[in-house]
């Protein structure tokens, strides 16, 4: 055994409350010490992932009380993959954010890599949790930071965005304590494996309304149409990297909320063409909304919305290669959008308004950081060589096998769109004469080599995926097998 | 085996190196380049043979790539010109600003062609068209002129017809559950109805995108004119043939095996024709070369498309013998339309005039191709010509055989007015000081002006190879039925012999033309195009006798009705709907945190009082 | 090697016969236009007094490579057309190059010479040249339009395309093709108002007012060139309609006779007729002549 | 106590709670004050604690600790603790978002000079 699960949760928190401590012998440290922890992070996953995926999975029993009573965290090949996913991600975020602003200060810088490592204890958490009250807890965390994060910085409007997100977020737990609360007064158990042990036994009004309500607040957080309001103005208005990180591992957990209750709780088989209604209506609307923005940001955040629901619609296929295709997008998603967002934010990082316009004849001044934006776009919107090809083939192909032709169909028309208002933007980076008043910003070294790696990865991935896809196989294969879940948990005694 | 490794190693690794040796030496470039290009043609040619292939895996999904005779002679299409536009780009990118993004998105492109042409498989084929899409976009951008609308119409029009190909590629994976193009044909005899018919459209879609068919063809002029010259000469000449090359599979594998198949023919010969006439009309209108060129493209994939819809052995032989004429002619003229960019910073027929002393290779390079292309005898474009019109007269076209010798009359016009504008007329001062262009650039258009000559007579030589390529689709063979190597037959018995009439024309031509120098050369002198006189008056130094404006107005004036109409425009207007559409729809984010809090608790409502529906 | 001798002899006598009646039909038609016009007119051997005053003058400028092989170009429309018609039926005489090609040759061949004369034009320099090539082109698209449907009506109503096959078809049947295709050959006729350019399709030339067109900018053995390239080429349409059209002819007198009759249809109704601008003349071709096209392939298709 | 009247009691606790919950709601969604959207989001957790502390709540149960009341009683009956646990920690979390609205809110009011939430649309569409 080289670690257990709990460190995910565990060291991250710790280190979290400990940076202020920490930043009080040496302020370096504020920053160093993230990185140090998401380094170990990142070597303990890969492990641990390396481990699973040949015995099987790790289940972990906080307090030495065994499951149903205890609160246990499963790291599973499902579950790890998205962990290491967002460990690696934050690793990304932390060395493109480790000097993003020279003139933020030592206070500011504090509570951003707090908070920061807060938002991953959240994510991580809501990923390898076996109980779903612990799940509420970890979903507040997220929450929570990710209030305080989107409204770093206090010239902008980022006030106003926290708002939003706060507000729907309030909504958002309020649902889902009270989904919580209806499973419990009917099974009495918190624990996952055992709800979805005992699920067949509730009365289907109570399922199927905690079923709605789950969906409806982890929608919040997973940016479903209708239940997204918050989400563009937060991407938005937050720092370029807490973009990336909002993209990469806040939404890659809600997400896999929703999954782990569709998928293993509740038995219920219309939730699979529901989750491909709102994926598609997420999808239709965000990129409809993309293509009229002119705040690079926005766009890409609807992007990004928009890349969710085809996420969720890969999901709703129910089967085990839409979930294939579903993780591949989200892994795809999660590395492609972070390059988005952090080479973004170069590319308008001293304008005011954050316009489209203003990134006009940019790769003259920004050569490296306009390429890789350009790779990321071409990647994003499933051109071939690159990463994004693969996952789209994928989900097409699952589309086809389960014989949705008309969700096929939409999913492509839609792809078109994306495609128009991508190359807009890299024809403005590449063709247009820069604007007067536009003060170009060098990149910081590490934000250079954060964007390198992940341009890097997706050249990789488009060009030989196998790298990746026997995780993703056999996490698919993980998630679609819910006997086994419920197994592992429950055999655990101690 | 290997072969294919390496060529497509050295594609690969010769673009990224030749796009990072411009910035240590720009000969060093130059010579990465052509290499690049050349090595693999060579190693094309020399090392891969027929049915070997090669098999390997990539995401769990088995991948082949092979050769028959049919690929083959698109791939001779591909890198025949391809290494002669490398040679000619040498010389157009001298002294350019981005050089290794121009070679870099050559070589991709030349890669993706030759790839799509050995893909066996339609994943493979697919990743392939696709690079093939976006590295021609990029050239279309290169000038960065008008990107925002030219450009992502291009790319937009191309992403339609390759998602709808993706979309058939996936149905059929659904059925057939592996991606073999081999299995697809297979399986499609035991589809239902409806897939039978739905999936030749979802591909002939992508196909007649990158053919630049009607009514979808709207990217074809701007995308041709705003790519740099070296490069359209590939992009018109090779790359619209890769739809050529799929319609023409897809038609014979698939359709033929469908008895509704007959529609699809008439429909898309019908539609090539149209595209025909249309294409010519708009290139007649055009004042600027490189448009009129490109209207002409889209005319000429016209004639192409119309052939293979047609389908019979003659109709296949005319389709793809015009493939080969079409890539050799209009390679040639977007040459030379570079060659004059190049020398004079121009390609407007308003404004240079009388070129043919200064530039003359390329006028001769120029005169052959446009001889070429009106189908005249004794050029190659006639043999095309010829069996087009046979094909369509012994398989009952009858009034599309109207409509094709209309288009095909009337670009008589546009022909003589590329000549006439360049190279003809007036020698205006302007122009005194231009220069032939240099060696690499006219060397490649003499070579294929040569090539043309030769198969306007023989044109056995490439019917051959096309013959070969048509039996491995499983027609029979027509060698001596339909051709030899300088006679060509109709299924009536009818015939033209080649040779006889070439020795004609040519004793015909020398003895006349003797007649009229003999004694007379020496004795004449050469005046200016000043000299002249107008009605018995000389004109005087200053007076502009140059005719170039409303070049053809009165047949304009003729078809005036026909070209009120523009596809183009309602495209545009459909746009510009849909993007009011999508911005009134973004109103839906009003930027109120109370209004998105009602939605959340509407939509729980909502969903709670449907769930018995929805679950 | 005799065969080719005796054909290049055969073709050469051709030319002098083609030559000779092209150039006197020209004379004829100077004559008679003159006489309906209520003047005296030339006598109609005034050709060849024209065309050897200018065969026997001497050149002195030219304009470049381009326009020295302008006439030569334009011959060889001529003398290709005329040997790619059999001028005899059945007739071993003179088989020339009939065997070589067949009525789309035939179509794309007749164009050769004008565009490449066209191109001689062009590099003169004189811009009434170029403005009466484009004006000869446009009416070229105009008359051929009936002009190929009544040929395709022909070809598809007894499935061949060759003039020999279709010559053939009359001798066995006994009837001319005029009579028995009467849609296809009113086609033919109209059609061949534009081809001969007489009045009033005659705005390429505008020879009573400005010289303009191809002829504009030459003079001497150019001329005299170019003018019998139109004389045989005259000839050689002419009996291109009289075999596909009235059964061909067997021996010279019946093709004079034949050939001179069709030709009065043309010239008749030049000296009647004012002129159409060109792009009226376009629709007027693509109006009723086109309309007769249509009727002779309904009736080829009827009748295949 | 009576069977009946319980269950009447019980209804009206969880009718209250709801209650609670859709003042809350309302508050949220219809005024326009900020600082009544927070207190309207407050009192609808308020009233969701209330209903899942009920929820908890056995007929004669005692408090959910080995007291002496429960040692001593005669029935044995206990309410579920674990609805109360979760409430406190719901509560704690309730407690630290308020806290974030509110500093939200401050931070808004100094930036856009009122408290109006129809005035604070700059981010929109």
């Amino acid at each position: 055994m080289v670690g257990t699960p709990v460190l995910f949760v565990a060291i991250p928190l710790l280190a979290a409350f400990l940076i202020p401590l920490l930043g009080m012998i040496w302020k370096e440290l504020v920053r160093i010490v993230p990185g140090l922890v998401l380094m170990y992070l990142m070597v303990l996953s890969i492990n641990l992932l390396n481990h699973v995926l040949v015995s099987g999975p790790i289940v972990e029993v906080i307090a030495g009380w065994a499951p149903p009573f205890g609160i246990n965290l499963v790291f599973s090949a499902f579950s790890g993959f998205l962990v290491t996913l967002m460990i690696f991600l934050g690793l990304v975020v932390w060395l493109y954010s480790y000097r993003f602003k020279r003139n933020v200060g030592f206070e500011p810088a504090k509570k951003y890599f707090l908070l920061l490592m807060m938002l991953i204890t959240g994510a991580v958490g809501i990923v390898l949790t076996g109980d779903i009250f612990n799940m509420f807890v970890f979903i507040e965390i997220t929450g929570i930071s990710g209030y305080g994060l989107t409204a770093f910085y206090t010239g902008r409007d980022s006030a106003e965005a926290s708002f939003k997100y706060l507000m729907l977020g309030s909504i958002a737990s309020t649902l889902l304590l009270l989904a919580i609360m209806i499973l419990y007064s009917q099974l009495g158990t918190l624990n996952m494996a055992e709800i979805a042990s005992k699920i067949h036994t509730v009365n289907p009004t109570y399922k199927v309304i905690s079923l709605i309500l789950f969906i409806s607040a982890l929608g919040i957080e997973a940016e479903i149409f209708p239940l997204n309001g918050w989400a563009p103005d937060a991407y938005a208005e937050a720092p370029g990297p807490v973009g990336a990180a909002f993209a990469g591992i806040v939404v890659k957990a809600s997400v896999y909320a929703i999954i782990r209750y569709i998928f293993t709780i509740f038995d219920i088989s219309g939730a699979y063409s529901f989750l491909i209604i709102i994926g598609m209506m997420t999808l239709i609307i965000a990129e409809t909304a993309a293509i009229r923005q002119d705040k690079l940001k926005r766009m890409l955040a609807y992007s990004s919305i928009g890349q969710m629901g085809l996420v969720l619609v890969a999901f709703g296929f129910g089967t085990e290669e839409g979930v294939f295709a579903a993780l591949f997008l989200m892994l795809n998603h999660a590395i492609i959008k972070s390059l988005l967002f952090l080479s973004g934010s170069y590319l308008v990082y001293n304008s005011k308004d954050k316009k489209i316009v203003e990134v006009n004849g940019m790769h003259k001044f920004l050569p490296i950081t306009s390429f890789l934006f350009a790779l990321g776009a071409f990647a994003i919107v499933g051109l071939p060589p690159f990463a994004g090809f693969w996952s789209k083939l994928s989900v097409l192909t699952a589309a086809a096998d389960s014989h949705m032709l008309f969700v096929l169909a939409l999913v492509l028309i839609v792809s078109v769109i994306e495609l128009v208002y991508y190359l807009r933007v890299v024809n403005r980076i590449y063709f247009f004469k820069k604007g007067e008043n536009v003060d170009p910003k060098k990149p910081t070294f590490n934000a250079l080599l954060a964007m390198i790696v992940l341009g890097a990865l997706i050249l990789v991935i488009g060009f030989y995926p196998d790298v990746i896809t026997g995780v993703i196989h056999k996490a698919s294969a993980d998630l679609m097998d819910k006997t086994k879940y419920i197994n592992d948990v429950l055999s655990i005694k101690q | 085996m290997e072969t294919y490794s390496i060529i497509f190693a050295i594609f690969l690794g010769g673009a990224v190196l030749t796009y990072f040796a411009g910035k240590l030496n720009s000969i060093l470039q130059d010579i990465l380049f052509l290499g690049s290009v050349l090595v693999p043609t060579y190693l094309f040619f020399s090392g891969v043979s027929f049915g070997s292939a090669m098999p390997f895996s990539l995401e769990g999904i088995s991948l082949l790539w092979g050769i028959d005779h049919y690929s083959w002679l698109f791939a001779l299409i591909v890198l025949g010109l391809g290494s002669l536009a490398a040679v000619y780009a040498i010389g157009y990118m001298k002294g350019k600003e981005r050089k290794g993004y121009f070679y870099f998105n050559f070589i991709l492109s030349v890669m993706s062609m030759l790839g799509i042409v050995v893909s066996q498989d339609l994943i493979s084929f697919f990743i392939f068209w696709e690079i093939m899409t976006w590295s021609s976009y990029l050239m279309v951008i290169y000038n960065g002129k008008d990107i925002q609308r030219v450009g992502i119409k291009y790319f937009v029009f191309s992403a339609i017809g390759a998602y709808a190909m993706l979309m058939g590629i996936v149905i059929v994976h659904s059925i057939t559950h592996t991606f073999f193009i081999e299995d697809m044909i297979q399986a499609y005899g035991h589809m239902s109805l409806q897939l039978q018919i739905w999936i030749p459209i979802l591909f002939l879609i992508a196909f007649a995108v990158k053919a630049a068919m009607m009514p979808l063809h709207v990217w074809a002029p701007g995308a041709y004119s705003n790519a740099p010259m070296a490069y359209t000469s590939l992009f018109s000449g090779a790359l619209s043939k890769m739809g050529v090359y799929g319609m023409v599979l897809i038609l014979v594998t698939l359709v033929s095996r469908l008895p509704q198949g007959i529609w699809f023919r008439e429909v898309l010969a019908w539609l090539g024709g149209i595209t025909a006439a249309v294409g010519t009309l708009w290139a007649i209108k055009q004042d600027d070369a490189k448009k009129l060129l490109a209207y002409s493209s889209v005319a000429q994939l016209g004639y192409i498309i119309t052939g293979v819809a047609i389908g019979t052995e003659l109709g296949m032989l005319a389709g793809l013998f015009l493939a080969v004429m079409h890539a050799l002619f209009k390679g040639t003229l977007f040459m030379a339309v570079g060659a004059i960019e190049k020398q004079t910073g121009t390609t407007n027929f308003t404004e240079i005039t009388g070129l043919i002393r200064k530039m003359p290779w390329t006028f001769l390079a120029s005169l052959m191709s446009i001889i070429a292309l009106a189908g005249i005898p004794p050029l190659g474009g006639f043999v095309g010509k010829w069996m087009l019109y046979e094909s369509l007269i012994t398989s009952d076209h009858y009034l599309l055989v109207i409509l094709i010798f209309f288009a095909s009359t009337a670009g008589f016009l546009y022909c003589y007015k590329f000549l006439f504008g360049f190279f003809l007329g007036q020698e205006e001062k302007e122009w005194e000081h231009v220069k032939e262009a240099p060696a690499t650039m006219v060397v490649p258009m003499i070579l294929m002006s040569v090539f043309m000559f030769v198969l306007g007579t023989f044109p056995g030589i490439i019917l051959k190879p096309i013959n070969n390529g048509l039996m491995d689709l499983g027609f029979v063979d027509s060698y001596k039925h339909l051709w030899e190597t300088s006679v060509i037959f109709n299924n009536w018995g009818d015939h033209v012999i080649l040779q006889p009439i070439l020795y004609s024309i040519i004793a015909i031509f020398l003895f006349f033309l003797i007649l009229v120098v003999w004694k007379g050369y020496k004795g004449t002198r050469y005046v200016t195009t000043k000299d002249i006189s107008t009605s018995g008056e000389v004109p005087k130094e200053d007076e502009n006798l140059t005719f170039s404006v409303g070049f053809t107005q009165p047949f304009l004036r003729a078809v005036a009705p026909v070209m009120r109409r523009q596809i183009d425009k309602y495209y545009t207007e459909f746009a510009k709907g849909l993007e009011g559409l999508f911005e009134f729809m973004r109103r839906i984010y009003t930027g109120n945190a109370q209004t998105y809090a009602l939605y959340v608790v509407v939509f729980v409502v909502i969903v709670l009082l449907f769930k018995d529906v929805l679950f | 090697m005799e065969e080719v001798l005796y054909n290049i002899l055969g073709a050469v006598v051709t030319f002098i016969v083609a030559f000779v009646v092209g150039m006197t039909y020209g004379g004829l038609t100077r004559k008679i236009t003159a006489r309906v016009q209520n003047r005296k007119g030339p006598p109609f051997y005034q050709n060849f007094i024209d065309a050897f005053k200018l065969a026997s003058k001497k050149t002195a400028i030219h304009h470049g490579v381009m326009h020295l092989m302008g006439p030569a170009f334009l011959m060889v429309t001529s003398v290709m057309t005329l040997l790619i018609v059999p001028v005899l039926a059945g007739n071993n005489w003179f088989p020339n190059l009939n065997f070589h090609g067949d009525l789309i040759f035939l179509l794309y061949i007749m164009t050769f010479g004008p565009l490449g004369m066209a191109l001689g034009a062009g590099q003169t320099g004189n811009p009434n040249s170029a403005i009466g090539v484009t004006r000869g082109l446009s009416q070229m698209v105009g008359f051929e339009i009936p002009w190929v449907m009544s040929l395709v009506a022909l070809m598809i109503q007894y499935h061949t395309t060759s003039i020999t096959g279709l010559m053939e078809v009359q001798a066995q049947s006994g009837t001319w093709l005029m009579l028995s295709s009467p849609f296809a050959f009113i086609a033919a006729v109209m059609a061949m108002f534009g081809m001969f350019r007489y009045s009033p399709f005659d705005i390429v030339g505008a020879p009573t007012e400005l010289a303009s067109g191809p002829v504009s900018e030459n003079g001497g053995k150019f001329l005299f060139v170019m003018m019998s390239a139109g004389s045989v080429f005259t000839f050689a349409k002419l009996t291109l309609y009289v075999d596909l059209f009235m059964g061909g002819a067997s021996n010279l007198v019946v093709l004079l006779i034949k050939t001179f009759l069709l030709y009065m249809i043309p010239v008749l109704y030049g000296v009647t007729s004012p002129r159409y601008r060109t792009e009226q003349a376009v629709r007027w071709f693509w109006g009723w002549p086109t309309f007769f096209g249509f009727l002779a392939i309904i009736q080829a298709v009827i009748l295949k | 106590m009576d069977s009946s009247l319980f269950q009447l009691l019980n209804y009206g606790v969880y009718g209250t709670a709801i209650l609670v919950m859709l003042i809350g709601l309302y508050g949220a969604l219809v005024k326009k004050s900020l600082l009544k959207v927070v207190i309207g989001l407050s009192v609808m957790e308020s009233g969701l604690n209330l209903l899942i502390v009920a929820l908890g709540y056995l007929k004669g149960g005692t408090a959910p600790i080995f007291s002496e009341g429960f040692l001593n009683g005669s029935n044995k009956i206990m309410v579920d603790p674990v609805p109360q646990a979760l409430v406190l920690t719901a509560i704690v979390i309730g407690f630290g978002v308020t806290a974030v609205a509110l500093s939200l809110v401050i931070r808004l009011y100094r930036h856009h000079g009122t408290l109006n939430i129809d005035e604070i649309r700059n981010l929109k569409w």
